[in-house]
This record gives C-alpha cells, sequence and structure tokens, in this order.
C-alpha cells in the first residue's frame, strides 16, 4: 500500500461543508469508516445526518472539502457512477417499486445490464436468479419472492431495500434509520442480518434508537448542529457530558 | 420460439389480444366497411401510433409529453415534403412564375427551392427522415431536459411549449412551410396516383403492418428488464438512480423511441389524407392524443387503439348528428377516466373479464389447479 | 334564370325578375324545348337521373359544409345561413328541373382534415349533386383534392387570395384583384394618399393581398409602402405595431387583420387615438359580420372595401335582406361572404337548368360559357366568368357607429383575373 | 433612425415603454390567479383561461341588461362588473375544487388532464349560452380612447386602467397571502400538509378557498379584457400557455418571481415585436424561456429548499 495516510480507511471524509443560503448543514466535518466497520452516526433532529448521507452518495453537492472512498473523490462524481465505484444506500423511508414483485425488485437492482441496451437485452440467466434466491434468503423474504412489494408489511419493505443494495454487493452500505417502524421481533432480526452483513463492507448507519444502536454499533459519532460533538465507542460517547447536555436539553 | 411467445407477444393473453386486433383491422374492416369508411378507420390508426407512443413514455415512463404532436408532425412534414417535390414538377407548375418549386413558395416569392427541401427529392432520404429526424429532435430535447432532471409538470409545460414555437413557427414562414394551409394537394408517390382506390387499400395494409410490427417492438421493450426500469423509474427515480443506473439515458431512449413511433404516424397520415397542415403539431392535437391512450388505458399497447378508435369514431358520429353535445361528451370522457377509470378500456376489460374468463374456465376444466408455471416472475403486462 | 320568369311573384326574391331584358337573354342561351320542359316539370326522369348522384324524380341531394363548432363557426355561420335562405326560396319557386332540393349538412369543426373527411363523405356516399361551403383558404386546399378527384361541385363563397383555378370549384367571392385594385385606386385619388403601411394576419390571404398591393403601389400609383407586418393569427397584442405606424406616419393603413385580432387592433387603435379624424384606414377584412364583435364606435369613419354592404340600396338587397331577417332573426347581419354564398344555389340552378341536367361535367361545362349571370343578386348583378370565377364590382364602405357601412365608391364591373399578370 | 427628430423618437420610446408595461400588467393579471392556483396547490388548472372567460361574459351579460334595463347606469356597471366577475367565477372554481380537483391532489399530471376535461365542457357551455360569435361588451365612455399627455404622445386610457386594476390586486393578493392570518393557514398547508391539520387548520377549507381565489382572479382578468379584446367561446385558450410561462418562468410560489417574469417576458416580446416579425418575436420568447427553464427549472425565483 502507499504512503498516503488515509489508504487504511475505507471512506474517509475530510473538512466536508455544505450551506444552504449561508446556513452550513454540515460544517467541516471530518469522519473516517474502516473496512469491516459499522459505524454509527446519532444526534438530534436537524444534525445534518441525512445530510451526510446525501453528500456521500452524491445527492447533495459539496460546497468544499472532499469525500474520499477506496482512495477515490467522490464529490466530482454523479450519483449513478458513485454506486457503480460500491456505494450503496437506503432512505429513510423503504424506496421500493411497490408495483413490482419482491423478484423485479431485486432483479431490477442487480448489476448487470445498467445500460439501455444492456437492459433491453440483459437475459434473466440462472446465474441471476439464483443469487436472488440467495440475497431473498438472507433478508428472510424467500416466500414472497412473487408478492408485489406493496403489499409487504412496512419491516419486510426495509429488508427489501436492503436486499436490494445487497445483490450489487457494495463496499459501502449506508443506512437511514433501518429499523424505524418494526415490530420488537423485527428488530431483533435487523440487528442479527446487520451484524452479518457488515463482514467485508463498511457500513455507514444513522439511527435514533440507542438500544439498537448499542447492539450493532462498532464506532458512534455524534452529530450536533452540523459538527461533530463527539465519536468513539458507544459506551464512552455515552458517557460524555456535552453529549448528554445536548440529548437532554432537547 | 418461447422468446417470440413471451417476449413480443406478451405471452398468451397478449398474443391473443394481439390476434383479435390484427383480424379486426386486417379483416373484418375491410370486408365489412366501404372505402370511404375504411380510409377513416386508416386515418384514425395512424393517430393510435401516437397513442402508443404515449402508452411508452407516459403510462410506464411516468413522463406526460404534451408535445407528441410535434414529432407526429414531423413524420407528416418529411413525407410532404417528398410528395409536394413530386407534385410540383416543372411541367404541373409550368402556370407559375418559377415553375418547378411548391405553389405555396412561389406566392411567397421564393424563387429557388431552400437548401432543405432538396433531399427531399430521394425517397430513399425522406425514409430515413422521418425515421431519424423526430428521434433526433427528441434526442436534443431529450438530454437538455432530462439531464438537467427536468420532469413531471414542468416537462409538459416546456413540450408543450415547444408544440407552440413549432407551429408558430411553420405558419409564420410559410414561404418555406406553407404556412396554415400546410402542404396540400399531394396525389402521386413515385408517380402512382395516391388517390386511388388500390393505393388506398395498400396504404391501410401497410398501416396495419406497421401498427401490429410497433407494438411487437414495444412489447419487447417492455418485457425486457428496460420495461421493468421504466415502471421502476416511474415509481422510484431515486432509488433507480441510487442503484446505479443512469436515468436520463432511459428517458432519453424511450423518448425517442416515442417520437419515432409517432412521425411514423404522421407518416403515415400524409399519405392516406394527402396533406398535412400545423393543425397536427399544436397544442390541441397533442393533447387529443393523449386522450385517446388516457381512454384506451395508458398502460395498454392495444387498449389505446380501440381508444383512439372509440373516441374518433364518436367524434365523426356525433358531430354528424349532435356537434352540440360533442364536446360536453368527450369533456366529460376525460374528466371520467381520470376520476373514476385510471387504466381506461383496457382496465374495464381486465376488471370483468377476467372474472368471467375464469368462470368460464372454472365450468370447462374444473380439474385443473393453480400450478407454478416457468414464467411465474413474467412481467404482467397488462393484456 | 328562365326559370324565375314562370314563377308569381309570390316571393320576395320572385318579384325582382321581371326584366324582360334577362328573358331574352336566358332564351339565346338555352333551348327552348329544355326551357318548357323545366317549366312544366316534364324532363324525363332518364336524362336526369342516371348522372350517379343523389337525384330522384322528385328530389335532388346538396351538401352544406361549413364549421358549426371550433373557431371558424363565428364566421361561417352567416355563409350556411345564406345558402340555406336560397335553397329554401328555390324550393318555394318549384325546385330545380322540378326537383325539390334536399340538403345534408356536415359540420367542418374548423379543422382541415374534418372539411376533407366530410367532402369526401357527401361525395361518396351521399353522391350530392353539388356542395356549398368551405370558408377559409385552408380548408378548401384540403378539400380541392377530393373534389377534383371524386369529380364533385364546389361553391366558394368566401373573398380569397387568387391563384387557383379549379374545374370542380366555382368561386362566387371576389378574387384579390377585384378587392384591392380598386380600392387603393380610389384612396389614392380621394385622399391623395402616397404612404401606405401594410399590415395582416399570418397567413396566405393577407400576404398575398399584400404582395398584390404593394406591387399596384409601387408599380401602378408610384406610392410607398412604409412598413408591412404580419401578427399571428389569435394574437391581440398590437402595441408595438401602433407605435411603429405613429412613427412611419403612413397617409393610409391598409389592413388585413381578420378573427379574434381585428377586435383587438380596432379597440387599441382607437385607445392608442388613432381614430379615424387622423388617419386613413382601408380594410379589406372587415364585414357586418365583424363589425358585431368589433363594435361600430370603434370602426367609425374608417373604409372597408368589398363587393357587397348590407345597406346597399337596391330592390334586389332590399328583398334580400329582409327574406334573411325573417328566416334567421331581426337581429341578423349580412356581411359580404353572406352574400356571395346566397348567390351559389342561385349560380348552380342557372348552370343546372342551362346544362339540362345535374350531371357534374355538364353543369361545369354550361357554367364555363361565359354567360350565366343573376340579375337578381342582392349586390346588384353578376356573370360568371369562364375562368369559374364572379364578375363583380369593388365597393368601398365607411363605417358608421350603428355597424352599417355608407358605400361611398362603386367601381365598374371588374372581369376576375386569378392569376394576375405583373402582380405575381 | 435617419429621418426622426429627437422629439419624435423620445415619444416612441415612451409609448414603446408603455406597450411593454400594459403588455406585463396583462401578463400579470391573468398569471396571479394562475400563480396562487399552481404554486401554492401544485394543481395544473388548465382550465384557467375559461374561468378568464367567465369573467368576460360576465361582463359582457351586465353590459346588455344595463344597456337595456338602466342606460342610465351605463357609465358605471363596469366597476360593477369586474366585482361581479369576481365572485362568480369564484364561485365556480369553489365548486370545480369540489366536485372534481379535491380527489385528485395526489396526481398532479391527473388534474392537468381533468381540468382540459372542465374546459372544454366550459367551451361548449360558452357557446350554447352566449353563441359562436366574438362578443364585446358596450365599454363606458371614459374607459375609450386615449390621454394626450403631450402632442405626440397618446396614452391609452384602457392600458392605465388595466395597470391601475393590476396593481390593485397584485397589492390585495400580496396582503391576503402575506400579511392575513388567512395567508399564514394557506401557506402552512402548503408547505406542510399533514402537520397544518394537525395544528387546527382545516386544510380542506383552505384549498377550496384558494383555488376560488385563484379562479376570481381570473374573473377580474377576464373583465379587464373586454377593454383590449373581445371574447368567445375559444378565447381561454389563447392565454393560458402565456400564462403558463409566466408562471413557471417566474418559479412558481413565488409572487415576486411572477411579478418579474411577466415584467420581463413582457418587455422582451414587445421591444422585439419592434424590431422583427410578431411570429418570429414570439418564436424567440419562448425559445429563450425554454432555454432559461432548462438551467433553472424551477424558474427564476424559486426558493431554496433544503430536502
Amino acid at each position: 500500500m502507499s504512503s498516503m495516510t488515509n489508504t487504511d480507511f475505507s471512506l474517509s471524509i475530510e473538512d466536508l461543508t455544505v450551506s444552504f443560503d449561508g446556513f452550513k448543514a454540515v460544517d467541516s466535518l471530518n469522519l473516517y469508516i474502516d473496512k469491516n466497520e459499522l459505524h454509527v452516526v446519532i444526534g438530534p433532529n436537524g444534525a445534518g445526518k441525512t445530510t451526510v448521507l446525501d453528500l456521500i452518495c452524491g445527492k447533495t453537492k459539496s460546497t468544499s472539502g472532499s469525500i474520499k472512498f477506496l482512495n477515490q473523490e467522490l464529490t466530482t462524481l454523479s450519483e449513478h457512477e458513485i454506486v457503480r465505484r460500491g456505494v450503496g444506500r437506503k432512505f429513510q423511508t423503504p424506496s421500493i417499486y411497490e408495483n413490482l414483485s419482491v423478484f423485479e425488485n431485486l432483479e431490477v437492482s442487480y448489476p448487470e445490464g445498467r445500460g439501455v441496451f444492456g437492459s433491453l437485452f440483459f437475459k434473466r440467466s440462472t446465474k441471476v436468479i439464483d443469487e436472488i434466491h440467495r440475497i431473498a434468503q438472507e433478508i428472510m423474504l424467500e416466500s414472497e419472492l412473487e408478492t408485489e412489494a406493496g403489499l409487504l408489511s412496512h419491516g419486510q419493505k426495509q429488508w427489501l431495500e436492503i436486499g436490494m443494495l445487497l445483490i450489487q454487493d457494495p463496499q459501502l452500505l449506508m443506512l437511514d434509520e433501518p429499523v424505524a417502524g418494526m415490530s420488537v421481533k423485527e428488530r431483533e432480526q435487523t440487528a442479527v442480518l446487520l451484524n452479518k452483513i457488515s463482514k467485508g463492507r463498511s457500513v455507514l448507519v444513522i439511527e435514533h434508537d440507542m438500544e439498537f444502536v448499542a447492539r450493532i454499533a462498532h464506532k458512534v459519532t455524534v452529530l450536533h448542529q452540523g459538527k461533530i460533538l463527539a465519536a468513539g465507542k458507544m459506551e464512552d460517547v455515552q458517557k460524555d457530558p456535552k453529549v448528554i447536555e445536548v440529548y437532554l436539553g432537547h | 420460439m418461447s422468446f417470440i411467445y413471451d417476449k413480443l407477444l406478451g405471452g398468451k393473453s397478449g398474443a391473443l389480444g394481439l390476434l383479435v386486433l390484427s383480424i379486426l383491422i386486417l379483416v373484418v374492416f375491410p370486408l365489412a366497411l366501404d372505402g370511404f369508411r375504411l380510409n377513416l378507420i386508416g386515418k384514425y390508426l395512424t393517430y393510435a401510433f401516437a397513442a402508443m407512443s404515449l402508452v411508452l413514455l407516459w403510462g410506464y415512463g411516468g413522463t406526460l409529453s404534451l408535445g407528441q404532436g410535434i414529432f407526429f408532425g414531423l413524420g407528416g412534414y418529411c413525407m410532404a415534403m417528398f410528395l409536394k417535390l413530386e407534385a410540383s414538377s416543372p411541367e404541373n407548375t409550368a402556370i407559375q412564375s418559377t415553375p418547378g418549386i411548391p405553389d405555396f413558395m412561389d406566392w411567397n416569392q421564393i424563387t429557388e427551392l431552400p437548401w432543405f427541401w432538396e433531399p427531399f427529392s430521394s425517397f430513399g432520404f425522406t425514409i430515413a427522415a422521418i425515421l431519424i429526424v423526430p428521434a433526433l429532435f427528441a434526442y436534443i430535447i431529450g438530454v437538455a431536459m432530462f439531464k438537467r432532471r427536468v420532469g413531471g409538470v414542468y416537462f409538459a409545460i416546456i413540450t408543450q411549449v415547444i408544440a407552440v414555437i413549432l407551429t408558430v413557427l411553420i405558419v409564420g414562414q410559410q414561404g418555406f412551410t406553407g404556412g396554415i394551409n400546410g402542404i396540400t394537394d399531394l396525389r402521386t408517390l413515385n408517380g402512382w396516383d395516391m388517390t386511388s382506390d388500390s393505393a388506398k387499400y395498400l396504404f391501410y395494409y401497410i398501416n396495419c403492418a406497421l401498427l401490429i410490427t410497433v407494438i411487437v417492438l414495444s412489447r419487447f421493450i417492455l418485457t425486457s428488464k428496460f420495461g421493468r426500469l421504466l415502471l421502476a423509474i416511474r415509481d422510484k427515480e431515486d432509488r433507480v438512480r441510487f442503484s446505479g443506473y443512469d436515468v436520463a439515458n432511459f428517458k432519453i431512449f424511450i423518448f425517442c423511441f416515442a417520437a419515432l413511433v409517432s412521425a411514423i404516424g404522421g407518416a403515415m397520415f400524409t399519405l392516406q389524407v394527402g396533406f398535412m397542415s400545423p393543425s397536427f403539431v399544436g397544442i390541441v392535437p397533442s393533447i387529443e392524443m393523449v386522450i385517446f391512450a388516457a381512454v384506451g388505458g395508458r398502460m395498454s399497447l392495444i387498449g389505446v387503439v380501440y381508444g383512439t378508435l372509440l373516441i374518433n369514431f364518436g367524434k365523426t358520429t356525433f358531430s354528424e348528428s349532435f356537434p352540440e353535445l360533442w364536446l360536453f361528451l368527450m369533456g366529460g370522457t376525460f374528466i371520467a377516466v381520470v376520476m373514476f377509470f385510471p387504466n381506461g378500456l383496457a382496465g374495464l376489460w381486465e376488471e370483468y373479464s377476467t372474472p368471467l374468463m375464469k368462470k368460464i374456465r372454472a365450468k370447462i376444466q374444473p380439474s385443473v389447479t393453480a400450478k407454478p408455471s416457468s414464467s411465474s416472475y413474467e412481467t404482467k403486462e397488462s393484456k | 334564370m328562365s326559370v324565375n320568369l314562370f314563377t308569381p311573384q309570390k316571393s320576395s326574391t320572385g318579384r325582382v325578375i321581371r326584366k324582360p331584358r334577362s328573358l331574352l337573354k336566358s332564351l339565346c342561351a338555352i333551348p327552348v324545348s329544355l326551357v318548357l320542359a323545366t317549366h312544366i316539370g316534364l324532363v324525363s326522369a332518364a336524362d336526369v337521373n342516371t348522372t350517379g348522384l343523389a337525384v330522384t324524380d322528385t328530389e335532388v341531394t346538396v351538401g352544406i359544409l361549413h364549421s358549426l363548432t371550433g373557431t371558424m363557426a363565428i364566421s361561417e355561420t352567416g355563409a350556411q345561413q345564406a345558402e340555406k335562405l336560397a335553397i329554401k326560396q328555390i324550393n318555394e319557386m318549384g325546385g330545380i328541373l322540378g326537383r325539390q332540393i334536399k340538403i345534408v349538412q356536415e359540420d367542418g369543426a374548423s379543422d382541415w382534415p374534418t372539411f376533407a373527411e366530410k367532402s369526401r363523405k357527401l361525395l361518396v356516399q351521399d353522391k350530392v349533386a353539388a356542395v356549398f361551403g368551405a370558408w377559409t383558404s385552408a380548408s378548401r386546399k384540403a378539400i380541392l383534392p377530393v373534389f377534383e378527384k371524386e369529380n364533385g361541385l364546389l361553391y366558394y363563397p368566401t373573398f380569397y387570395e387568387g391563384l387557383e383555378q379549379s374545374k370542380n370549384v366555382i368561386y362566387t367571392g371576389q378574387e384579390a384583384t377585384q378587392q384591392i385594385l380598386d380600392g387603393l385606386n380610389w384612396v389614392a385619388k380621394e385622399k391623395k394618399a402616397k404612404t401606405f403601411y401594410l399590415i395582416g394576419s399570418d397567413y396566405i390571404w393577407p400576404r398575398t393581398s399584400m404582395k398584390i398591393a404593394r406591387k399596384h403601389i409601387e408599380n401602378v400609383l408610384g406610392g410607398k409602402v412604409v412598413g408591412e407586418e404580419y401578427k399571428p393569427l389569435g394574437d391581440t397584442q398590437f402595441g408595438s405595431v401602433i407605435n411603429k405606424i405613429r412613427l412611419r406616419k403612413p397617409d393610409v393603413i391598409y389592413a388585413a387583420v381578420v378573427g379574434g385580432s381585428n377586435v383587438a387592433w380596432f379597440k387599441q387603435l382607437k385607445a392608442a387615438g388613432i381614430t379615424s379624424k387622423k388617419q386613413t384606414l382601408l380594410t379589406i377584412s372587415v364585414t357586418e359580420d365583424e363589425v358585431l364583435g368589433i363594435g361600430g364606435e370603434n370602426l367609425e369613419g374608417f373604409y372597408s372595401i368589398m363587393k357587397y354592404f348590407q345597406s346597399q340600396d337596391n330592390a334586389n338587397n332590399k328583398a334580400f335582406v329582409a327574406a334573411f331577417k325573417e328566416m334567421w332573426g331581426k337581429d341578423s347581419v349580412i356581411g359580404d361572404v353572406t352574400q356571395a354564398a346566397y348567390l351559389g344555389p342561385w349560380l348552380w340552378k342557372a348552370a343546372v337548368e342551362k346544362a339540362g341536367s345535374f350531371d357534374i361535367d355538364k353543369v361545369v361545362a354550361a357554367s364555363e360559357e361565359g354567360d350565366i349571370e343573376l340579375t337578381t343578386a342582392p349586390e346588384g348583378y353578376v356573370k360568371l366568368d369562364p375562368n369559374h370565377h364572379l364578375w363583380s364590382k369593388a365597393r368601398v364602405g365607411q363605417w358608421m357607429k350603428n355597424g352599417q357601412a355608407k358605400v361611398v365608391y362603386e367601381s365598374e364591373l371588374i372581369k376576375p383575373d386569378p392569376f394576375p399578370e405583373g402582380y405575381q | 433612425m435617419g429621418g426622426y427628430s429627437y422629439d419624435e423618437l423620445g415619444a416612441i420610446f415612451a409609448m414603446q415603454g408603455f406597450s411593454g408595461i400594459s403588455l406585463f400588467s396583462v401578463l400579470l393579471l391573468m398569471a396571479l390567479g394562475l400563480a396562487i392556483i399552481f404554486g401554492q396547490m401544485g394543481v395544473i388548472n388548465m382550465a384557467h383561461g375559461e374561468f378568464m372567460a367567465v369573467g368576460a361574459y360576465t361582463t359582457y351579460l351586465l353590459s346588455s341588461l344595463t344597456e337595456t334595463y338602466f342606460p342610465a347606469f351605463l357609465p358605471y356597471y363596469f366597476l360593477f362588473s369586474i366585482a361581479a366577475a369576481f365572485v362568480i367565477a369564484g364561485v365556480m372554481g369553489y365548486l370545480a375544487e369540489y366536485i372534481l380537483i379535491r380527489h385528485l391532489y395526489s396526481r398532479p399530471l391527473d388534474t392537468l388532464l381533468a381540468t382540459w376535461g372542465l374546459s372544454l365542457i366550459m367551451q361548449q357551455s360558452f357557446r350554447s349560452l352566449f353563441g359562436a360569435r366574438e362578443v364585446s361588451p358596450t365599454l363606458p365612455d371614459w374607459l375609450l380612447g386615449a390621454y394626450p399627455a403631450t402632442d405626440m404622445i397618446d396614452i391609452p386610457i384602457n392600458g392605465l386602467f388595466v395597470l391601475a386594476l393590476t396593481g390593485v390586486v397584485t397589492l390585495g393578493v400580496f396582503y391576503l397571502m402575506f400579511k392575513s392570518s388567512w395567508g399564514l393557514q394557506v401557506r402552512a398547508t402548503t408547505q406542510n400538509r399533514a402537520m397544518s391539520g394537525a395544528v387546527g387548520i382545516n386544510t380542506k377549507k383552505i384549498d377550496r378557498y384558494t383555488f376560488a381565489l385563484g379562479c376570481g382572479i381570473a374573473g377580474i382578468a377576464g373583465a379587464a379584457f373586454t377593454t383590449i379584446a373581445s371574447t368567445g367561446p375559444t378565447t381561454g385558450s389563447l392565454y393560458i400557455v402565456d400564462t403558463f410561462m409566466v408562471v413557471v418562468f417566474g418559479g412558481a410560489a413565488s409572487l415576486f418571481g411572477t411579478i418579474a417574469s411577466a415584467f420581463s417576458i413582457a418587455q422582451a416580446q414587445s421591444i422585439l415585436e419592434f424590431f422583427i416579425s410578431s411570429s418570429m418575436a414570439k418564436v424567440f420568447t419562448l425559445f429563450v424561456l425554454v432555454l432559461i427553464l432548462m438551467f433553472k427549472p424551477e424558474g427564476l425565483f424559486a426558493s431554496k429548499v433544503r430536502r
């Protein structure tokens, strides 16, 4: 490996700033994520958590700063190019194709035939079908493959979206509130799922549910008003007086 | 074989639907109707091309164009330019101050054929132009709009404005375009009398053949992964984008294809009706095309053919007997379709015929139970 | 016009044909036997009914094809009313060749392909012996190939740009030169006009008319065109154009603005202080029909050049206006095109009776001999030229506040010249 | 411009400026109602032009009635007809919202189609009620003619009147939307429907009145236009594209944007028409608008929202 300082990290965000009409939603942010790391960002409403994800995946353009993923600069790329570099992102509300079946949802996400003509002549080979079945099993939806996605329960929709990302085998997986609206049992299952899928890739999660965060996080960053308030292991962060003040004072 | 069956004909119900339509337009109409009525049907069917282009673009792609008249008109004008040049031979136009150019140019003191008219003396070039010019124009608009992520309502309004621009331009530059009268008095195609009965039958059958070809081609697109992506883009554009697709390219492609399909309709219109005018380019015809699609069912390639036929037939009959009522009926249909039958005729058919068919089938083969089929993952294209 | 002579003077129009001269003329042109036969209604069915047209022993079918809906309905209403009036009067007088005229009416819906479709229906399905209809040039251009293909006969009522002469069309309105040249001569002479500003709607008729006007102004009158302007159809904003006119200070504004734009044009002229007190304006696109929308107060003192005005003072016209109002209501107004449309059925009647047949070719041949004339025409007298257009007079009318025009000038009979030498 | 004196050029310049301003006031008056409906509610009202025609026909009707029954009242009826146009078009808008629009809020493209259907029905109703001919109300004398500002400058009185009316309506809208509690509720509903409902705003009622207000203003515009053009069954459709361009170009939901957009479109059109042919001026103006919209799809003055 080269001697550059950040090569060890899968994702390195440095000095990232974005402002909307003078309001700095994210302010000189620095954030590093390792391979195999499951990193959780927490913070009160309006702290800029979702904006950070938007910046990484290219939905929002930064005002200044850099985002390097596997040593490639992302800020100049368009959304689909960033995805093709290996970054997957789940949205806050489940974003799936309600009119397509679960199978078709996964098939559409399959990382082949991504061009216009590629998709016209895309063949549903056994390889594709096997891969879809494998992912469906992983996200506990194998029995629902033919169900129209709109008919799934809220939790199942969340899983489906995660599955649609997994089928692309991303190196960085970003999940915005993956257990929102889930039952206790579904949370359990999701925690297991997240632990399993963080092997071999980096995972960046935004979450409110502290109990859940404690269960899954390798590392936690607390964001407040666009800036990092604290970072480190969950138990350390929880003791931090600044963090307590922000959460209680809120 | 199964490729053809599944992908091009759209499986069992799709193939059946196509078969019924083909028999209707290829056999029943020519046998049942006199030349005059058949020619009318032929004219209506050219609008069906535009309506089908909207199925792809709007029904599946979720992008409503209020400017399909642009492409219908461009196709029609390309064909009309060729025919007009043929009709403007120096012998036919000896009476003009400059023989050999179209009459309307002569009236507007133009003494030389404009450069962009010249290539249209070649039939081959004209056919190429009908296929390429509208698609290219759509490509330019598409790149400019979709790459900048102009969509939805804004796209609809901007396409409408482009239709207005084109109409004003055609009307204003009448020395080059024939103005508001359009390009008229087209009689022969390669020396062959277009107005004869045999020609009319031939054009009718060519029109039908092209229509069926377009349906089959569109089916291929819609049953491919591209088709599912279109639906996906319609429902959750961002999700598609964040699954690694350059969404704009897909929209541009389907917009170009839709333009091409409309243009074929326009060219066939000119051949069968014998003239082309700016009244097929502007806002009103463009919105009427949307009506045809909405009434037939915006998700059904075959449904819109029936929708187009029904509306136009209604227009002809009603305006003959109750011209007063026609606009009320048209407006009412429009509102009713939007509010109560968003899937149009095709939706109604599905709702009422499918249970009926099931009942009949159950009576005939009571022992057959649902079994998993190999095509169980196929996208359901409605009829 | 022989038939009228044998008709008791019961109808208002029958009255006007009492001049013995026209009897002599007609008798010269028409075989005596035929005239007699016609009168008694004994023309043998075989002679007349075998033309492939909808003609029976008692009835002959004709078509009326105008826009009843859409933007053109406004203009075309008067024309179809006049045609119906003429047909009703002819029927009351015993019809043509002993046959009553039956009307099939179709709606062109202001849409050119619909015109083409309906004209094909009239000719192919209804097999009508003649069609009275179309208004705009665009609709005529759209149906012309149909009439030529199916060998129909169209009576077209509107004043138009000329440059056309079809075997299958009789043009009962004036072509461009008949309307334009005399008007320009008059304004040059009476108003000592030297500079002209031309303004029209942007389509073929105003442009062709302006082309002819410009040539006449520059080559014949020795005047100067100081501006030429075309507004898109339906445009209602004339501010900039009016300012340009102010800057150029023409002696005459020469206008051919049509449709809804026309109203805006005159309202805004008045609002800009350009009234007949300060400015001479001559228009070729305002008839009594348009005045109804524009309002007489906005037009007062301006001039129109037409071949007919409702206020024309002659016996023919008085009878016509009375009959029209009786049939279509007191408030009806009659414009130039309405009158021209009224001539259609009468010209057809004359030609059919001369030919002794409804057969299109025979009727056209009879029409082309140059001796069909209407002494009963409300506009006075017209004659059908072998080139299918009418000889008629040009008249200048000055508009009054009540929406009627005072005829201030009347030309000699002008020979129609659809392809004018030196004006193309 | 040889051959013209400075006085003449100055006068033309002044009058050309006024025709630009007069076109501006026309465009703005047309667009205000639509800006409210499209900007605040997201509804694409293709029948907007027909609501203008309702106002124009109201004026025509009142003019005929006055002429027949109260000729002495003729100089004043016009002011009343503006109020009547507002009320009648507003009530019709209220009904249209209740019967049609409220079912379609989640489907903006479908409101476009449904209101197009509505516009067809309205057009035919006008034709059945008032005939196919274009009509013009008899205008009071004080509205006709020109005010001779100098020897060479004539200012059209109808232009001044429309300008003043536009000013009054714009101020009224501004007050309603930004200074009244009702406007606050409208804006709150636009920004967050669910939340507004939760804090006790009757969002359904707000929608209905907003739509009615937009249509009412269209009615005023229609009444005002009888001073410059005539009214026919299809008059409304002539204005609809221009109106949409003004609103979209200005950036929906921005009152200031609508004003600025109407101003720039009017000046461009008016100045271009002075130098090139009207149809090319129109083509050119629209083409530039489309180009600009491609780069700024949200319009010139769309507020930047953090999403």
